[in-house]
């Protein structure tokens, strides 16, 4: 109890001394030097249409691959965790599945490929409009996950989800390389044509980046459900 | 060189064949006079000699050992030796001993080169009483030594010297020019250690009769206690001697008679001193004799050098 | 040049392949993993190699623009060091992690251990803010997922709680990131950095900076915010403890140096702001580690202590000798040595697998009977608490240097205090390693059965040693992984102490210390038999002395190489005597003497320190090597090195003051300051090492419940160290300190305090060995007396001592040595009646004692008398009447001595007993015959101390002949000599002459009232042999010192026990307590509320 | 205006995330609290990057790299805001998987019966 005066004490006081700093950040009419620059050149640089991605996958592109990175880890952490459980011994069970709903199990089949075309759509389409590989791999992975709601899919073969990681992960890697051997440096997509601003083949390597990006992350985060859902745990 | 060698050894046998006697004589005739005190006959005042002859005429004696066998032997030597560190009567070339080649520090270590000699004869006798006596005649002995040591050290803050010749000399003229009486402090101390050092009463636990018979010399017997009992003479009258010389001015007179008889006087004083005191007081338990010793006494010494110091 | 990216795209690619290359086998994948790194470290040296020197560093843009466009990457020479040696222990981790009996990592575990290394290369290059953001979160989750295949369930509520704290960390981060690029509108760190005496010095700049520093150090794992990093390490598998501390750790500590010089330049408040913050970081755990039961809670604790230390490094420049000016060299150092010593210690709790602090006791002496691991052990340790020849030292010296210069008091008292603490923990566990396996680590006194039943335990469990140390053995074997892990490590460490030795420009004489070490060493390991290194010692160390002094003029130095080299080469031939292999010892000692000829040799502080570190060092191993020596050594140990560290402040304190302090080469005082805390804290330290009273509880234990021959070399020879001390420092003792009282009046009186207490409780002692340690005691006492007096002839009267007590303590423990081998006891009760089967003995220790009591004629008089001579010289009389005083009970405690052994009653199990082997008897008579020698003509001894005095005090006594003639009085040696053979040969030939016929009658023919005993030789009168004196003091003998030293370790343990409780392991605790730390800091830039 | 709104709206989700971190004893209510203070500080960071009147920065017909120039907001805040919901993400989900093995562990989702650690 005292704790949690304590605690309200303090984080009231942190509220009160760090307040002022958040309340005096007002409006502003320009953007940073380095932000323009972006604005005034990506473009014709990268021949991008959104600069957003152009920062994040190519400007900022170590970052991304870092967050790949990150999420792989996760995902390894994640089947970690759960691949002891299993073997434990005590005393738990995994439960057994209620059969899907009829509602769920008709929707899924009328959504199932639509859900899918649009996570491709927004991986292929990320250079271009709001969207790309992690956004895209996202809904494919909430694809997986209504599939195996629904029981459409009763198994996930880890087999394909680790090769699809794998190539996808080592594919990304190896297009970075490329940019350091044919263009200007590491993950410089522009080994690649860049194209006119606007098609679909423009950008040079991004496309090609974020469908991989968007395939790994996809691949992962099914794995991440995947492994959360086989090791399901009731008292 | 010879020819000096040879007369200092001739000083060396008349020096000591005085005091040998007359410390002798003075036990015996001390040993009366208690006995009078007590209401006693008493023995006569050559009983000593009897008994030294007595001892040395025994036809047999029995031995533990080396260590037991050269104990006395030590005890006597380190008597000796103590003696001939210390200038008898001043301003005498016969009775100056060997005063030349040590001073009162030497003196001072010199008194435990018998008592070791001593306590590790008795050691090997292997007798259980003779250790406990070493044990407690030790004890006691340093306890008696801090007042002793603080009195000599006031002393030769005094006079600025370690040299008991020089010390002695310091005192000539008078007796206002006594230690006794220009540093009563370290007088009264160094006189209190004496009592300890004479090993008379209430200091005698060491030899304790009733319950550890004579304690250290236990087992000695036949020539070996002989040589004791000479030790014991001539080793008394060596502390007399010094303390003669420490406190109350020396014997010196340039007519060597007067002089003796002075040192006569004066040590038979002394010796009255520590008899009196040993006929008045009850016997200390070792333990009881060490606080003493550390309390009062000490002191008065460490005020004795205080004074010296300010 | 490999350009740095693609070591990162190639760890990526790797672990994103590693499923793929698994499909070869799990141990073939393992091997190429192992080789990958290996390429790894492969480059990663290269770029150190060529980057090194040339201020040039190695720089790659990524994605085709350069920064601030794009995220810039950068290796400096720094960075690739650090990075070479990270990589070579992930080398050493993964070796061990993949070939261990139990838990091998694999598949995934594997991807996370590449994805992690990925993350702290990203954190060492990159430049850029966010970038680092990102990278501290790939560390971050690849540790979580390593943290849970921990065997141990709890890793997970540790992991919860970790990742608690971390997310609250990049929380903050974020917002401090957030808040720079707004202000300054870019995200490169250079950019930044050039920016922020402008952008950031506005208040809001400052408090997005807070919120940055706030997340880094938290990300450090300050205390007393760190709870979670804590419980992490208790309950991670050891292997991540090492990943986690050594390479995870390492990479963080450069966010914090790529940061600084942000902070540095937006505002003024931050460096006392992370100084602050590293002090505490450093010190609280150190306080908290006292207690740990748990093994790698302790490290944990460690670990985050020496973290804060590098940071207090950062921000603190380097000064002293080694490093000056070198940027980053100190924090660097630390760094590296820390991560070392750290991960070698986790593989041993992994490798030995239990889990002990050694705290209470209760640990398996694991270590004992395995040299190998032992000294790995030994090492990591030894490089941990910053000792030399370990890189650790050098920086810390630095550290401390620059401390002192930079006038910051209270840091360098808070550095010097977390280390001694650290000592204690750290010290306390490899002592309990590698203690004694019968040895319950509790004695530090003397041990008396509980009745009189003559016990023979001791000689009987002596045979059985050699068994139980077998046994040790051949408890569990090391998996060849930890095997070659720990090579890995401990070969590091050795090549990195080799290159920071030569670095650090000390002179030969440390050098050939360790040559000398490391030479035994080998022919220790080569199987080379005792007797015969001991004669190659003998030889070399003569040979050497000789050629030291020889020609070279009579000095304080020369003369002290004669006293260590020349006592120390006597007493080895005592080693003869015992056959059979005892690893380790005869290096140890020839270490020992080394190293004390180098103190005398030394031209410099630094080198004066890191002699006296090594012979505390190898003295230490010396005295642990006692079958019961554990509990004294933690003492040794403990103070011995408060010793160190007081000298070190002293040092820094002094050198601060005056750049030019104490480079003079070793003539009496060259370590003289004029600073009085310095004089005061040296003064300290060389008294703890002289075991004078109030600091001498580690004294006795420890010279007593060593091995025989090392307690006599220990007493006689290395005690010595701390009187040259006393030399060298000798200028500075003398400034008044505070009311006209000088620091040598203080010691005076310290010093026959001493002498007088060590003899009284030496007088009470049963136990042969603790008397004479009680002795050596009081005699050091005497040195720092005579020392003390500050004139000449007290000086000459001090080494006089020290020569004298050389010769008569070597003899006296070795003949005792000579005993206990023969009789199988300590105890001299137990003894007795001696003298008849070993008269020899008996005559040395006669000759011993008569030379300590200082009965004339023999040598021990010159000693007193000068002493008295000079004390009364200069009117310092309380202290000559307390001197006789405890010269007289010097008498009493030797005369029990020689008593209690050689005469009364013989028990009658030891009337079979032999004379002591010659080997022990020869240096005995060696030293005997010194002694007569220099007794019959004491100017052989006096006239050359005087010439060693002269530079510093003319001479004030005169010479007749053999006559010595001071202001005071005269002594003539020769002449006493001859008159004592007078005195004594009259009366033994009339003794001769009259006695009749002389009977040799048993011993036990002992008659009292009229009575034979019945069993004589239990009437050995030796037990409590001054009882009475004891009931005469009565409570003045109570233990008080004991008392002080058992409250003040109870005191730090209340302490400990009340900071540990600080980490509830509740995580909303620790999230408060990181809440808390950011408010303080937030309090903390304000300056206040 | 826009900023300042956003900039208080997510020091205020910050505020609030704390306290449920803080003062909440449910594992999983825990987490969520965290994530509120995540996206608090994602929402920062968009805050941050937000120019008045400012359009996504995204070339279409309609505007050209002027118009971005002069009209677009900062799109490097939102770059990074990606990165950081992604491994926002990451940890939320090892947090969730830890605390599921906690939980199998010691039989309690409540916070304070899951501290065996501690000293």
């Amino acid at each position: 109890m005292f704790k949690r005066l304590f605690s309200l004490v303090l984080v009231v006081a942190l509220a009160a001394a760090f307040f002022p700093l958040f309340a005096t950040i007002g409006d502003r009419g320009d953007v940073s030097p380095l932000a323009e620059s972006y604005l005034a050149d990506a473009p014709d640089a990268l021949g991008s249409a959104n600069l957003v991605t152009s920062v994040i996958v190519t400007y900022r592109g170590l970052d991304t691959l870092g967050e790949v990175t990150v999420l792989f880890a996760a995902s390894a952490g994640v089947s970690l965790v759960f691949s002891r459980l299993g073997s434990s011994s005590d005393g738990r069970r995994p439960v057994q599945n209620h059969a899907p709903s009829e509602l769920v199990v008709t929707g899924a089949g009328l959504l199932l490929p639509l859900i899918f075309v649009f996570g491709v759509f927004i991986f292929v389409h990320g250079h271009l409009t709001p969207g790309g590989g992690f956004q895209g791999g996202v809904v494919i992975a909430s694809g997986v996950l209504l599939a195996l709601l629904a029981g459409t899919l009763t198994e996930l073969s880890h087999g394909m989800l680790s090769v699809l990681e794998m190539l996808s992960g080592a594919g990304y890697v190896a297009v970075g390389l490329l940019g350091l051997w044919l263009a200007g440096g590491f993950l410089d997509p522009r080994f690649l044509p860049t194209g006119e601003i606007g098609s679909l083949f423009s950008g040079g390597a991004i496309p090609v980046i974020y469908s991989l990006v968007g395939i790994k992350v996809g691949a992962e985060l099914s794995g991440v459900i995947d492994a959360m859902r086989r090791r399901r745990v009731v008292e | 060189m010879t020819q000096m060698i040879l007369t200092k050894a001739l000083y060396t046998v008349i020096s000591l064949a005085v005091i040998t006697n007359y410390a002798l004589i003075l036990i015996g005739t001390m040993a009366r006079i208690r006995a009078k005190v007590q209401g006693r006959v008493g023995q006569p005042f050559y009983q000593p000699y009897i008994d030294i002859v007595k001892s040395n005429a025994k036809r047999t004696s029995i031995s533990h050992g080396v260590m037991f066998f050269l104990g006395p032997v030590f005890r006597l030597a380190g008597g000796l030796g103590t003696y001939l560190f210390i200038p008898a009567i001043f301003g005498s070339v016969i009775f100056s001993n060997f005063s030349f080649s040590g001073d009162l520090l030497l003196m001072m270590y010199f008194i435990f080169f018998g008592q070791l000699g001593m306590a590790l004869g008795a050691g090997e006798s292997g007798h259980p009483h003779s250790a406990i006596g070493v044990a407690r005649g030790l004890a006691q002995m340093t306890a008696f030594e801090l007042p002793f040591v603080l009195s000599v050290v006031a002393l030769a803050a005094q006079y600025g010297t370690l040299s008991i010749t020089e010390i002695v000399a310091a005192q000539q003229g008078g007796f206002t020019h006594w230690a006794a009486f220009t540093n009563p402090l370290a007088m009264i101390a160094g006189m209190i250690a004496f009592l300890g050092m004479s090993g008379a009463n209430p200091f005698s636990v060491v030899v304790a009769p009733q319950e550890i018979p004579i304690g250290p010399p236990t087992e000695m017997q036949s020539s070996f206690l002989g040589m004791l009992q000479t030790n014991r003479a001539i080793f008394n009258g060596a502390k007399m001697v010094l303390f003669m010389n420490l406190f109350w001015g020396g014997a010196a007179h340039e007519n060597l008679l007067v002089a003796i008889l002075i040192m006569v006087v004066k040590t038979f004083l002394i010796y009255l001193y520590v008899t009196i005191v040993g006929a008045s007081f009850p016997r200390f338990k070792t333990e009881q004799s060490i606080r003493f010793f550390l309390g009062v006494p000490t002191v008065i010494g460490i005020a004795a050098v205080v004074l010296q110091m300010v | 040049m490999v350009s740095p990216v693609v070591l990162i795209a190639a760890s990526l690619g790797f672990a994103f392949l590693y499923p793929l290359v698994e499909r070869l086998g799990e141990r073939a994948a393992t091997r190429i993993a192992l080789l990958v790194l290996a390429a790894f470290a492969g480059t990663t040296a290269g770029w150190t190699v060529s980057l090194i020197g040339s201020g040039v560093a190695l720089t790659a843009d990524t994605a085709g623009f350069v920064a601030p466009l794009s995220i810039q990457l950068q290796v400096t020479a720094v960075d690739a060091l650090a990075m070479t040696v990270v990589t070579l222990l992930a080398l050493a981790a993964l070796v061990q992690l993949t070939e261990r009996a139990t838990d091998r990592w694999h598949g995934k575990q594997v991807v996370l251990f590449f994805v992690l290394l990925l993350g702290s290369y990203g954190l060492i290059m990159t430049r850029d803010l966010f970038n680092v953001f990102v990278f501290m979160e790939i560390s971050g989750i690849s540790v979580f997922g390593l943290l849970s295949t921990s065997r141990d369930g709890r890793v997970f509520e540790a992991g919860f709680k970790y990742m608690v704290a971390s997310g609250l960390a990049s929380v903050f981060f974020l917002i401090g990131t957030a808040f720079v690029y707004r202000s300054v509108g870019s995200l490169s760190i250079a950019d930044i950095t050039a920016a922020a005496p402008v952008a950031l010095a506005s208040p809001v700049g400052v408090m997005g900076l807070l919120f940055l520093v706030t997340g880094i150090l938290i990300e450090l794992k300050p205390a007393p915010a760190n709870g979670w990093a804590i419980d992490t390490y208790q309950a991670a598998d050891p292997g991540i403890g090492a990943l986690l501390s050594a390479v995870n750790a390492t990479a963080m500590v450069f966010v914090l140096v790529r940061v600084m010089p942000i902070l540095a330049g937006a505002s003024p408040v931050f460096v006392p702001l992370v100084l602050i913050a590293g002090a505490g970081a450093f010190l609280i755990p150190q306080a908290q580690a006292l207690l740990q039961e748990s093994f790698k809670r302790m490290l944990g604790y460690s670990s985050v202590a020496q973290i804060g230390l590098v940071v207090l490094a950062i921000v603190i420049p380097a000064a002293g000798v080694p490093f000056a000016g070198v940027a980053l060299a100190v924090p660097l150092v630390l760094l590296l040595n820390h991560a070392v010593a750290k991960a070698t210690l986790f593989w041993i709790a992994d490798a030995t697998g239990d889990d002990a602090s050694g705290f209470g006791g209760s640990l398996p002496a694991s270590l004992r009977g395995r040299p190998a691991l032992l000294v790995v052990a030994a090492i990591a340790v030894l490089a941990l608490l910053g000792l030399p020849p370990f890189p650790g030292f050098w920086a810390k010296w630095s550290l401390v240097m620059g401390l002192a210069a930079g006038g910051h008091i209270g840091l360098l008292v808070v550095v010097l205090l977390g280390s001694l603490l650290e000592v204690v923990y750290l010290g306390r566990w490899l002592i309990m390693r590698m203690r004694h396996v019968d040895d319950d680590a509790t004695v530090v006194s003397q041990r008396i059965p509980a009745d009189f039943a003559e016990s023979r335990a001791d000689a009987v469990s002596g045979a059985a040693s050699g068994a139980s140390d077998a046994s040790g053995a051949a408890a569990g074997a090391i998996p060849v992984g930890a095997t070659v892990s720990l090579g890995l490590a401990t070969l590091l460490m050795a090549g990195a102490s080799v290159a920071a030795l030569l670095g650090s420009g000390v002179g030969m004489p440390v050098l050939i210390v360790l040559i000398g070490v490391a030479a035994f060493a080998v022919l220790d390991v080569l199987r080379i038999p005792l007797r015969l290194q001991a004669i190659v010692a003998i030889a070399g160390l003569s040979w050497w002395g000789v050629s030291a002094v020889s020609g070279a003029a009579l000095t304080l130095q020369s003369g002290f190489v004669l006293l260590f080299v020349g006592g120390a080469v006597v007493q080895l031939v005592a080693l003869l005597a015992r056959p059979g292999r005892r690893a380790g010892l005869v290096a140890l000692i020839v270490g020992m003497v080394l190293s004390l000829a180098a103190l005398t040799a030394a031209t410099s502080p630094l080198e004066v320190f890191v002699a006296w570190e090594l012979m505390t060092l190898t003295s230490f191993f010396l005295v642990v090597r006692g079958r019961f020596a554990a509990a004294a050594s933690v003492r040794y140990l403990t103070f011995s090195l408060a010793s160190a560290l007081l000298m070190l402040a002293a040092f820094s304190l002094a050198t601060a003051a005056n750049p030019a302090f104490g480079t003079g080469g070793g003539v009496i005082g060259t370590l003289t300051t004029s600073v009085p805390w310095a004089a005061v804290l040296l003064a300290l330290s060389v008294l703890i090492k002289l075991g004078a009273i109030g600091l001498h509880i580690w004294l006795p234990s420890s010279y007593a419940e060593a091995e025989d021959e090392v307690s006599s070399l220990a007493s006689s020879v290395l005690s010595k160290a701390g009187i040259l001390l006393l030399f060298l420092g000798a200028g500075s003792f003398a400034a008044p300190l505070f009311a006209g009282v000088a620091l040598n009046q203080v010691l005076g009186w310290i010093g026959v305090i001493t002498a007088l207490a060590g003899g009284m409780m030496a007088l009470f002692q049963e136990d042969i060995k603790y008397t004479l340690a009680y002795s050596s005691m009081s005699q050091l006492g005497y040195m720092v007396l005579a020392f003390a007096l500050m004139s000449h002839l007290g000086w000459v009267t001090a080494l006089y001592l020290a020569v004298n007590h050389l010769l008569f303590k070597g003899m006296l423990f070795l003949a005792v040595a000579g005993i206990v081998m023969r009789t199988g006891t300590r105890l001299m009760y137990q003894m007795g009646g001696l003298i008849k089967r070993m008269p020899f003995s008996f005559v040395s220790v006669l000759v011993g004692i008569i030379a300590v009591s200082g009965v004339p004629p023999l040598a021990g008089f010159g000693g007193k008398w000068l002493l008295y001579t000079a004390l009364i010289e200069q009117g310092w009389y309380l202290q000559a009447a307390l001197a006789l005083f405890s010269s007289g009970i010097a008498f009493l405690y030797l005369f029990r001595l020689i008593h209690s052994m050689f005469l009364g009653q013989r028990k009658t199990h030891h009337d079979t007993v032999t004379e002591a082997p010659a080997a022990v008897l020869i240096p005995q008579f060696v030293f005997l015959v010194i002694i007569i020698a220099i007794s019959m003509f004491p100017n052989l001894l006096i006239k050359p101390l005087q010439t060693i005095v002269e530079p510093a005090f003319a001479s004030s006594v005169r010479w007749e002949g053999y006559t010595v003639i001071s202001s005071l009085g005269y002594w003539n040696g020769n002449a006493v000599m001859y008159v004592v053979i007078g005195v004594f040969l009259a009366p033994l030939l009339w003794l001769l002459a009259v006695k009749g016929r002389t009977y040799r009658v048993e011993q036990f023919n002992i008659v009292f009232a009229a009575e034979r005993p019945h069993t004589p030789q239990s009437t050995h009168y030796a037990y409590n042999f001054y009882g009475h004196y004891q009931k005469a003091f009565g409570r003045l003998l109570d233990p008080w010192v004991e008392r002080f030293w058992s409250g003040v370790s109870a005191t730090a343990g209340t302490v400990s026990q009340t900071l540990r409780a600080w980490n509830t392991g509740n995580p909303q605790t620790y999230a408060l307590q990181i809440l808390l730390y950011l408010f303080l800091t937030y309090l903390v830039a304000r300056g206040g509320l | 205006m826009m900023t300042q709104i956003l900039t208080v709206l997510a020091f205020l989700l910050m505020a609030l995330g704390v306290w449920g971190l803080m003062s909440r004893r449910h594992l999983i209510r825990i987490i969520i609290g965290f994530s509120l203070l995540d996206t608090g500080v994602h929402l920062l960071l968009v805050a941050f990057g937000y120019r008045s009147g400012g359009t996504a920065p995204i070339l279409s017909d309609g505007i050209g790299v002027s118009g971005l120039v002069s009209g677009a907001v900062d799109p490097i805040p939102s770059a990074l805001v990606l990165t950081a919901i992604v491994i926002g993400l990451a940890v939320t989900a090892l947090m969730l998987s830890f605390a599921v093995r906690m939980y199998a562990r010691t039989r309690s989702i409540y916070i304070d019966k899951n501290k065996e650690l501690k000293w």
